[in-house]
């Protein structure tokens, strides 16, 4: 079964992890248990009292027991968000 | 490209490495094998909340206690230099990288100020996720 | 049995004071007296720093002493020799370096 | 506890000392139709009668009585408990 | 005594089709018919009422609340990995 | 101790004495080990079973149980929680 992830190699997605950071990149590889290569990629740190905060981090490996959540950025979409006007609460952790 | 030859060649390199308790791992990776155990020597230890810190000669890091591993930019352009066939690897797709200086990196998001929370039983492992032990 | 080498021959820490720290928070150091591929771990003296009850992941000052003790390798995080572990101040200045 | 330990023990350790060895297939054979308590790793706890059990540790049971914290708060007739969630099975002391 | 149970799943593929109390981690449980289990326990219920229960402390008085919430769901898989534990509920008291 | 001293043969010569378990959680059993197999999934009669709160440590007395392997962290063989004691000392 090709995975869904082989079709968003080097696109740009957007991951969630079980302890609730978000974290956008690009897709450079992964494996059967989904541990992804993230490269070029920044988290982006929510909450209530300011706008979204993005915090730049580089090349990641996020190990796939840690990630709750993959979806692909859709780029025009996220282009017109204005992330600063964003007011969110922070996602909290999985619990197990 | 898989996760664990990325690491493979990140061999030597420095890294920081997020354990699921929360601690973070500054050091340069010695040895890793299939499992993503992890020896890193030159190590510093960040706590949780980023408030305490402590300098370890060397260690030894179980795969599955890691959330995530943060490893220099340039290690992807080395694996693609070994990927890439050798006919078109002067022709290297130069993608604009942004690698100059980093802006505004101001560490680890919201890792500081600790998550906090009884973590209770913590990653309560349930067996059944990995190949199946015994027949069924 | 075979024993494949582990990513760090814990056989030049044999007789020397390590620090072992478990899923779920526990943290113990003791003297290596043995150890198996499967990195169960047998310490001698080994003593157990306790963590605060609201918080299983923040230790305290407290301990408590255990004697000869086998860690089970399934729940191991991580293994790190005393020899020369001390607590620093924050050398990232800002933020830490890769 | 994979489905192996329910087998037949293949290979048969007696202990350095020669003590006898009560292994825990041992165990499950023996408890079979007895009363017993199920802890769970949550802290709560099952009484019930074991009728039966597999190498992941799942657990029939019949008559069950749930506590929590020495609270009576559930009675099923019959019911599974799945074995991940199982920190032991006690057998009940004759009285 | 109860019929000869060679194997716990045994009890649940006896339930199948009938209704069946499931408790779930979370303080969660769900009463539904059963149609479809794997061994992991994965599970298919028809025709289910979840019941979520809360505990919440009363900023004034500081006692505890226990308060249930209810919903009707047509059909539902539930992930083997958050049961606790599998019953019939004809047969619970 | 002749040679390297390999853990569970350290458990195996355990067996027929008091053994005390410390779990990953908040956890702990005391009692005689009678048996184990290869995850370490253990037979203990007599048994005293603690649960370590802020409060205190609360506890239990147990016939003959089977202590399911997976979240055991710590095996002290012989040890008994009564005697040793809990001592705050700085952290070296």
């Amino acid at each position: 079964m090709a995975s869904a992830l082989s079709e968003w190699v080097d696109k740009q997605i957007s991951v969630i992890t079980c302890d609730g950071r978000n974290i956008v990149g690009q897709l450079r590889g992964f494996d059967q248990v989904t541990n992804v290569i993230l490269d070029e990629c920044h988290e982006r740190v929510f909450s209530m009292e300011a706008g979204v905060e993005q915090v730049v981090h580089g090349l990641y490996i996020i190990r796939g027991d840690n990630i709750a959540v993959i979806g692909e950025l859709d780029a025009e979409l996220d282009a017109k968000t204005d992330l600063d006007t964003v007011r969110a609460e922070p996602l909290k952790p999985v619990v197990h | 490209m898989f996760p664990l030859s990325l690491l493979t060649t990140a061999k030597g390199n420095p890294m920081l490495i997020e354990l699921k308790n929360g601690d973070t791992y500054n050091g340069r990776l010695v040895n890793a094998d299939s499992w993503m155990n992890i020896s890193l020597q030159g190590v510093i230890c960040t706590s949780k909340d980023g408030d305490r810190f402590w300098n370890i000669a060397e260690c030894y890091i179980r795969g599955n206690s890691i959330k995530y591993l943060r490893i220099p930019d340039e290690i992807i352009d080395m694996v693609q230099e070994e990927e890439m066939p050798v006919k078109d690897k002067n022709k290297k797709s130069f993608s604009h990288r942004g690698r100059g200086g980093r802006v505004n990196t101001t560490g680890r998001g919201r890792g500081r100020g600790g998550r906090g929370g009884r973590r209770g039983e913590g990653r309560g492992n349930d067996g059944r996720g990995g190949p199946r032990g015994g027949a069924r | 049995m075979t024993s494949k080498p582990t990513v760090l021959d814990l056989e030049k820490y044999i007789d020397q004071e390590v620090s072992v720290k478990f899923q779920g928070g526990r943290e113990v150091r003791g003297i290596l007296k043995g150890f198996d591929p499967l990195v169960n771990v047998v310490l001698d003296e080994c003593v157990e720093t306790l963590r605060d009850p609201n918080d299983a992941y923040r230790l305290t000052d407290k301990t408590r002493r255990l004697g000869l003790v086998v860690c089970r390798g399934l729940q191991v995080s991580l293994v790190c020799p005393n020899e020369g572990l001390q607590e620093i101040e924050n050398p990232f200045g800002q933020q830490p370096q890769i | 506890m994979s489905e192996q330990a329910t087998e037949t023990k293949k290979t048969t350790t007696t202990t350095t000392t020669g003590k006898a060895k009560y292994q825990p297939s041992d165990f499950l054979k023996a408890v079979l139709g007895r009363p017993v308590i199920v802890k769970l790793n949550s802290g709560v706890s099952y009484r019930g009668i074991l009728a039966c059990l597999d190498g992941y540790m799942n657990i029939a049971m019949e008559q069950t009585e749930e506590y929590d914290d020495g609270q009576l708060k559930a009675k099923y007739g019959d019911c599974f408990i799945r074995g991940n969630n199982v920190h032991y099975i006690s057998t009940i002391k004759r009285r | 005594m109860s019929s000869e149970c060679r194997e716990p799943l045994d009890l649940i593929r006896l339930s199948i089709d009938e209704r069946v109390l499931v408790k779930c981690k979370g303080d969660r449980e769900l009463r539904g018919k059963l149609h479809a289990f794997d061994q992991h326990l994965n599970m298919v219920l028809g025709d289910v009422e979840e019941t979520v229960t809360i505990q919440d402390v009363d900023e004034e008085t500081q006692e505890e609340i226990i308060r249930a919430s209810k919903r009707n769901i047509e059909m539902l898989f539930v992930r083997g990995d958050i049961i606790i534990l599998v019953s019939p509920p004809l047969r619970t008291t | 101790m002749a040679g390297r001293l390999l853990p569970l043969e350290l458990v195996d010569r355990c067996i027929g004495s008091r053994i005390w378990v410390i779990m990953k959680g908040d956890k702990e059993v005391v009692g005689t080990l009678r048996g184990f197999d290869e995850y370490v999934n253990m037979v203990l009669d007599d048994v005293t079973e603690y649960t370590v709160t802020a409060a205190g440590r609360e506890k239990n007395q147990l016939d003959q149980i089977l202590l399911n392997g997976n979240n055991v962290c710590i095996m002290v063989p012989g040890g008994d929680p009564e005697a040793s004691s809990s001592s705050s000392s700085s952290s070296s």
